[in-house]
Order: structure tokens, then C-alpha cells, then sequence
């Protein structure tokens, strides 16, 4: 059901965890859905510079996390606001159909992180 | 630690019998006729069939008569509830079902619902059984049929049948039993289960997959499912599968002779793995009742994390298991029976039906139990919902 | 003149081909996992189903979304015809077939009418044809179904299905086709048909029985027939039966590549068959369309002998012939396909299928022919029916 | 379906023909239910001294017509007249339940020869 990318990502998970005091930290889904995801920011300058999750879901939505996670590291917020899922999906290749939504997750868990980031920087 | 292949999703389906096998090899190649011609050519076939509907009679305790081959316990249970039901629209139009009922009855329920029936999901208890005051208290006047399984294939529970079937005969009710999961490892047994219809599929016991039996009660007639000719006593269409049929014959007269020895035997396997669960990972339930449940199911849920991951990190240790039913996978819908022991969603999310086969060692439980210790504990630090504080709480 | 064993009843099933036999083992022992579960025990076994998918795909012309395995022809057609009219119950409660269908079809019609369907039977000519004013005539407003069959299997009248569908759809009414018969020996394209379901069944084409496939097209959704979990896009339960459904797949393969050579060989055969018994056996009538005819057909009515009769002394000379239909083989009806040609009781009584398939030879049908006359001359001299003067008046 | 003595009877059966002038005729069953049977008798002071039979039917229909025509031979009219389809199917050992009908056709067909017979005799 999953390529061999998905599994990789999926067997060995980068950033998994929680950074300490982080600068945005956004969390999405619901248990009862299946999957939560909770991404933490580490922000200097508007620019991420280090970014780690939690996940409480699917293999797709560990392997997303972690991709959507390397790929945010080092990019601006502006930048890394325009990350779709389309494109966390395109770096692995392909996900089975059902499992499309988990990908949304990310995208989502990583924008809350921004706005959770900006809001505090505007208080 | 050398990586093994461990075979732990023995109620989606077995392996099939290399006696099995051998016993249907002739009917692809040689025997080939129609088992209901009327040349020579086919009298072997219809000597096979024959023989194999002896073989089931026998092992359920009834008459061949009785006994009508399908194409899979699907079929089987689609029939019985269906066909139950539409014989019986003349006397009512109520179908009693338990709420832990395979998707094939349920779904049959609802297509039911669909073609002006009203049906009724008994509740079950935490530990999945039916209440037979439940039972009671929902049968009606023009209530016609009532299905409840023998032994659930998520978390093995083991029903009173015998007492529900009584109920419903004391109110002139029919009763059908799905005992799919049953055959092979429990008694199989329609005049001790009493019960008037009941289903096997072959594939769940060492037979081959695509043929199943519905056992209906001489002198109950329900309404065709498959048309067809005069197969299956015009009952089933659809010319006579021979291999498949003489495979089913075959599995079953095997599983009833080695029912006790297996049963003996993956039992202690069964208990082994829910005692080192229990006892090594923290933060688990076991799902299911913890006596009245089938030999082979194991079925936990692992709290802060969700079955699918758990599922994925043992398949790359070789190990298959299944999260929910296997039957459901790939859906996106947490168990409808763990929901109905009152399970909460999250932890029904995180649950795995680990179910023991013939085939299994006690090397393969300790191995599975020792990768298992490592997964949930590596996922739970990836868990939002794990704090270890809580875990100190709960304990 | 040695005894032989002559198999000529490849209509009512076919030997299963080596290759295919071959194809399917792995998965029965080895590779014995469900296809639907997640890990990678089961992914071969998904490649597989997937792989057979798209070989029925290619070779009827439509994609691999539009094809739903099912145990057998029969409940192909019942599926397509109960669940094609109550999927339409909104549009309305009428449904055409014709009088010559399988009796799959025409019980499904049976099973219609007991639950509020009113259905047509379309008459047939003297060559077993519909003919496209009928159809007209029979269309009402509320017609939600038509099914009609490629090729008969009694007569192997071949239909002018494109021009019949057509008509349907210019109604805007569903069109189904049963093409079990066809498959393997004439073009089976669901394009160039223009149908929206179409049935076929494996072991009519050497592949093993117990499987059957139901196109539909996308777009077009019908009731379900057999409950269940997901399997078949949730549309048909029952554990996907990989070993048989690989048969399939290489069977249909098989069969589209070699659908030409066996085509002319078997006509080769059939047509010299009907020569000789036209030649050598006074009083007999063909059955069917003399040209609109499938390859594989030879059905003869014996006057004044009776076909059981018939069939048995072939036997007893290795011969295996059917009288009527073999699915209703052992039923002392009278085929319900001839009667509709306008045949008399008395000489559908004594008809006789005689059906080749691609083991066969010339030997065989030279051989069958000369055992023919003298058991036809035989039997003559033991009816009461039977007299020398009427011959010489009907001559 | 047919047991091996039915299949004997059937494909080498005892006295298949019309006796020419007989003293008693039967014919029962008509095409249409797909068995016609017909016994023609030659009796001598209320014994039958020959039997013979022609049909148009199935196995089961054959092979009861060669056993009752051997069984009846030598018999007084009296005695055939009991001979019951049963006794028939006895002799043969047994016939599928869907056959049973044209055993009845033998026993049928001897009575209305006999009745033929008696009638003639009694104008
Ligand atoms: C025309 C036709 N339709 C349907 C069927 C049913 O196929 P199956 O035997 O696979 O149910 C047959 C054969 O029996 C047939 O000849
Ligand atoms: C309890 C139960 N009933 C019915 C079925 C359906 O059996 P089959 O796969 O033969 O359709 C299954 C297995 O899938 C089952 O576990």
C-alpha cells in the first residue's frame, strides 16, 4: 500500500520529538479522528531554524510529519506558509488515496506553529 | 535476535492444508465435469460433492440435506440474513442483530433497514458478550429473525448461543449463528447450539478460500440469494465448485479431528502472549473477555498510539498482525465492535488483533512480545498524548 | 472402432488449462494472505488481484474500476439483474429480459416480480433471435432494466446486442449482457457492445470455476448482492479469493489470445457435425440460427426419441453430451430456450447439446456421429412414436 | 444417478418391440411430460405368455419396461394386476426420486393392456 519512501520515512522518523520553550508550536486533529499532530518551531528571524513533532497517527502521518519537518528547516515563515501538502506528498513520491488527508495535517500543524509564532511576536 | 516471519492474522484467513490440497488436486485437471451431469464422466464429481456434504454433516451434527455449499461465509451470512428475513415478511418485518455482528451481517442489516425492515443492534458489555435480558427485552411481535455470532473474529468473544437460541424459540423466532471464526477451535455443533441456520467459510480453517456452507434447518425454507439451476437443490446457483467443495470437505473433517489439539495447543500460546503483555507493557487493555474467548485472539489496545503505526514497525520485523478487522482495513473507521464494548475512540484506534494459527510456535509469541515491547514504547515517545507524568497516574 | 472418451460438453464447463492451474498454486500455500491487509506478507498477494484485474480489463475493453469479481456467472447475472432494478426502483419497477436467458436470469426475473417488479419476457423467432421491435414495444416509461444474452447457451443464438443496447439507451435504461457463453470463442468488448454490465464466468473458458466477473460501468451503481467489508471497492464482501481470481486473469488472457485460432478450429469441427447428422440422420432438426451461431454449438432435436435416453447411450460409448440445458440437467422440464424457438414439447424432449471445446477433434466428432446414427436408429425401433411410414411421408 | 442394474436394463432391455395382433394393448403417459409407454400382451386362458414394449422416455422409463414385461411373463392376469410399480423398482434395485413417475408408467401400461384385453374378451 505504501512505497518504499513512505516506509523509510516512516521506519526512521527525522526530528521526532519536542523542542523545550519553543517560539510556535501549533497541534491539529483529534484522537478521535485517528491522527494529532503537534509540530514545534525553533524560530530566529523569521526563519525556522529547527522544527521537531509529535504524531499520534497512521504510518502516513509519521512519514509526513517528518518530511514536512525536514523541509521547513531553514526556509522563512513566508516560505514555509506556502508549503502545501501537494508538495511535503511529492517528496514521497505518492500516498494511497484514503490516506491523502493526513498529509493536510501537516501542512496545517506547521502553519498553527507559524500563527502561534506571529501572534506571540505581536503581543 | 534473528528476524523471523511470524503469521499472527490467523482470523483473516489460514494457510491452506497441504492435505487440503492434494485431496482437490484432481478436480482442476481431471474430474472436471459439471457434478450435475448425468454421463459418467461426471459421477466422480458428484460422488466428491456428495462426499464432502456427508464430511460437513458430520462435523456440525446434521444432515446433508442440510448443508448448502456458498462461495464464502459472506455469501453465507448475506443469504441467511436476507433470505431469513424476506421469508418471513409474511408473519413481520423485525431483525434482531447484536451490535458486534461481521460487516457482511450488519451490512445485511442494513440493506434490510433499506427494504422496509426495522432492525434491532443489541448492546453488548465491556467485555463484548449479549445479555440475554437484552435479547429478550428487544424481541417484538413481528419480530422474524435473529442472528447473533458464535465467536467474534476482533476480540474473540465466546456467546451463550445455546441460551439466545432458546429465547428465540420460545418466540417462534428463527436463529442464525456466524460461527466463521468458531470452526476448528470451539464445537461446532447445531444441535447442541440449537440453533435453526449457521455459517462456516473454509478459508478460516486450513480450507481453501471461496467456499463456505450455510446450514439451514430441514423444513425452514428462505428466499434465494444467488439465482440459478437446480444446483444446491435449486437453492444456489451457480455450477458446482468441485475442488473447492471437496477441499471445504476435507479442511473440515481435518479441523473437527484436530480441534482439541490445536485448541490445546494455541491456547497456551494465547495466554502466554497476554500474560507477558499484560505484564511488560504498560498502559494496555486487553480487549475482549478474559475467559469466554476464542483460543487463538489476542487483542489489546495500546494506549497514546494508533494501531496502524504499531501494525507498520511489525510488519518490518516480519510479524502480520491486524489493527481493527481485518476485513475493514484500510478503512479509516475505528472498529465498531471495540466501540461497542465502550472502548473510546483513541484506544480503539490504537488496538491489534494479534490471532494464532496452527502454524505458530511459542518462539514466534516471545519474539513478537519482545519487538512489540520496543515499537509501542519508540512510538509513544512520538505520541502528543503520552506524558509520562500520566503514566505514573495511571499506574 | 476403439472407445474413445469424447468430452462435448464444454458449454457446460471446460477443463481447466495447465498454465492457469500453474498460475494459481503459489497462491494457495504459499502466498495464502489476505489481500487487503496492510503488511507486506499480503502485498504479493494484492499485486496479484491487481495484476488479474487488469487482464479482464484489457481483454473486455474497459478499466479495471469497472470489474467486480464474484463467485461464478450466476451470481454475476443475479447481481446485475435484482441489483441493476432496485438500484433503479426510484426510476421505476419495470424490467425486460428475453425468454431464452440462463435460468440465473430468468429466477432473478422470478425473484423481481415477488418484490414488486413487473418484468417482460421478450419472445424469441424460430433461430432464437430478439428482434429489435420487440424490444421497441416492450420499453415503458418506467422500464429501469434490460438484460439481454449475447450468446444462448442451449443453441448458441448470438444476439444483435450493440443494436439491442442501443435502443436501451436511447430510452436512457440500463443494458446488461450475459456473455458466459461468449467469452473465449467470439469478441467480448463491453465498447463495441455498448453495455453498461456484462457477465462471464472462468471455468467456461479453461479457467477454474468459482469465479466470475461483473462489469459495471462507472457511474452506474447497483444494490449490493453479497454483504461485506470492503472487498471489491465495498461492493461484494467475502475474503478476495486470490488463487481463483489469478486464474482468472490468466485464463481471460489466454483466452482473448487464442480466441481466433480456437474459434475457426472449433467451426471447422461444429460445421462438419452439423453436416454429417443433417446427411446421415433422417428426421432431426437444428436448433438455433443456422449462421448467427457460436462456434461451439451443435443442438439437434432427434424426432421421436426422447433426449435422456439419448444421452445415456452416448455415454455408455464415452461420450459426454447434455440434453437441454446441463445446468437444469436432472429436471424433467423441458427446455424453456426451445419451447421459446416454437419447438414442440415432444422434440425439445428429445433434443441434444452437443458443445466442442479446443481439446476436441475431428476423431472425436466423427466418431460421436457414427455412434449417433446407430443409437438414434436403435432407440427409433423402441418408440411408440416412431413409424417407418412417417418417415417416408416427412422425407 | 442410475444404479449399475438400471444401466444394464436400460442399455441391453428384454423385449422391446409390438407384438402383432395382441389379445391386449396399453398405451400411457402421452410426449408432452416426455414418456409415452406402450405394452402389448399375448395371453392364453388368463396367462400372459409374451410381453413386449415400446417407449418414448428416459432411462428409468426403458429399464422399467423391460423388467415389468420379463416380470409379467407367465403371470395370470390376476397376479399382473398387482404387480405394483414398488415391486418394479425393487427389482432394479432403486431409481433416483425425480424417476420414480415412470415406474408407474410400466405398472400403469400392463393394467391398461390387461383392461384391453378384458374388455375385448368380454364383448
Ligand atoms: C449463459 C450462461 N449464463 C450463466 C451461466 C452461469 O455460470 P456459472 O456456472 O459460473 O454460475 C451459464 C453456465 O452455467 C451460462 O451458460
Ligand atoms: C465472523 C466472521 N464472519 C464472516 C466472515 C466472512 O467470511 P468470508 O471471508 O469467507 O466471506 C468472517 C471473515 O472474514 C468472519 O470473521
Amino acid at each position: 500500500m505504501y512505497n518504499q519512501k513512505v516506509i523509510d520515512a516512516f521506519s526512521n522518523p527525522k526530528n521526532v520529538g519536542e523542542i523545550e520553550n519553543p517560539d510556535g508550536i501549533g497541534t491539529v486533529g483529534n484522537a478521535t479522528c485517528g491522527d494529532i499532530m503537534q509540530i514545534t518551531l525553533r524560530i530566529e528571524n523569521d526563519i525556522i531554524t529547527d522544527a521537531k513533532f509529535k504524531t499520534f497517527g497512521c504510518a502516513a502521518a509519521v512519514a509526513t510529519s517528518s518530511t514536512a519537518t525536514e523541509m521547513v528547516k531553514g526556509m522563512s515563515i513566508d516560505q514555509a506558509l506556502k508549503l502545501t501538502n501537494a508538495k511535503v506528498v511529492e517528496a514521497l513520491g505518492e500516498l494511497p488515496a484514503q490516506k491523502m488527508h493526513c498529509s493536510v495535517l501537516a501542512e496545517e500543524a506547521i502553519k498553527a506553529a507559524i500563527e502561534d509564532y506571529l501572534s506571540k511576536k505581536n503581543k | 535476535m534473528d528476524k523471523r516471519e511470524v503469521y499472527l492474522d490467523n482470523s483473516a484467513t489460514t494457510k491452506l492444508d497441504e492435505d487440503v490440497l492434494e485431496a482437490m488436486m484432481p478436480y482442476f485437471t481431471e474430474y472436471y465435469g459439471n457434478s450435475l451431469s448425468q454421463y459418467g464422466f461426471s459421477r466422480k464429481c458428484a460422488q466428491a460433492v456428495d462426499d464432502a456434504r456427508y464430511s460437513v454433516a458430520k462435523a456440525i451434527d446434521c444432515k446433508p440435506v442440510e448443508v448448502y455449499f456458498t462461495s464464502c461465509g459472506s455469501e453465507a451470512n448475506s443469504w441467511a440474513v436476507r433470505g431469513g428475513a424476506l421469508s418471513g415478511r409474511k408473519r413481520g418485518s423485525h431483525v434482531i442483530l447484536s451490535k458486534i455482528e461481521h460487516p457482511s451481517i450488519m451490512n445485511s442489516g442494513k440493506w434490510l433497514t433499506q427494504n422496509g425492515f426495522d432492525v434491532t443492534y443489541l448492546d453488548v458489555d465491556k467485555y463484548g458478550m449479549v445479555h440475554e435480558d437484552e435479547l429478550r427485552k428487544a424481541i417484538r411481535e413481528d419480530t422474524v429473525l435473529i442472528s447473533i455470532m458464535l465467536a467474534n473474529n476482533e476480540i474473540g468473544t465466546i456467546q451463550n448461543i445455546p441460551a439466545l437460541a432458546a429465547i428465540a424459540h420460545a418466540n417462534g423466532i428463527v436463529f442464525h449463528t456466524d460461527c466463521v471464526q468458531a470452526m476448528g477451535l470451539i464445537d461446532v455443533n447445531v444441535k447442541k447450539l440449537g440453533v435453526d441456520m449457521l455459517t462456516i467459510s473454509a478459508h478460516k480453517f486450513y480450507g481453501p478460500k471461496g467456499v463456505g456452507v450455510l446450514y439451514v434447518r430441514s423444513g425452514l425454507i428462505i428466499d434465494r440469494l444467488i439465482n440459478g439451476g437446480g444446483q444446491e437443490r435449486g437453492m444456489r446457483g451457480g455450477t458446482t465448485n468441485t475442488p473447492l467443495i471437496v477441499g471445504m470437505g476435507v479442511a473440515i473433517e481435518k479441523a473437527v479431528t484436530e480441534t482439541d489439539t490445536n485448541a490445546a495447543k494455541i491456547t497456551l500460546m494465547r495466554d502466554r502472549m497476554i500474560e507477558r503483555i499484560k505484564n511488560e507493557i504498560p498502559d494496555v487493555i486487553l480487549n475482549g473477555h478474559p475467559r469466554q474467548r476464542l483460543p487463538s485472539n489476542v487483542n489489546f489496545a495500546f494506549n497514546y498510539i494508533e494501531g496502524e503505526s504499531i501494525l507498520m514497525r511489525l510488519d518490518l520485523e516480519g510479524i502480520a498482525v491486524s489493527s481493527g478487522s481485518a476485513c475493514s482495513s484500510g478503512s479509516l473507521e475505528p472498529s465498531h465492535v471495540l466501540l461497542a464494548t465502550g472502548l473510546p475512540v483513541e484506544r480503539a484506534h490504537g488496538s491489534i488483533r494479534f490471532s494464532i494459527g496452527k502454524h505458530n510456535t511459542m518462539e514466534d509469541i516471545d519474539y513478537t512480545v519482545d519487538k512489540l515491547k520496543v515499537i509501542i514504547a519508540q512510538l509513544r515517545e512520538m505520541s502528543p498524548l503520552y506524558k509520562p507524568q500520566d503514566r505514573v497516574k495511571e499506574v
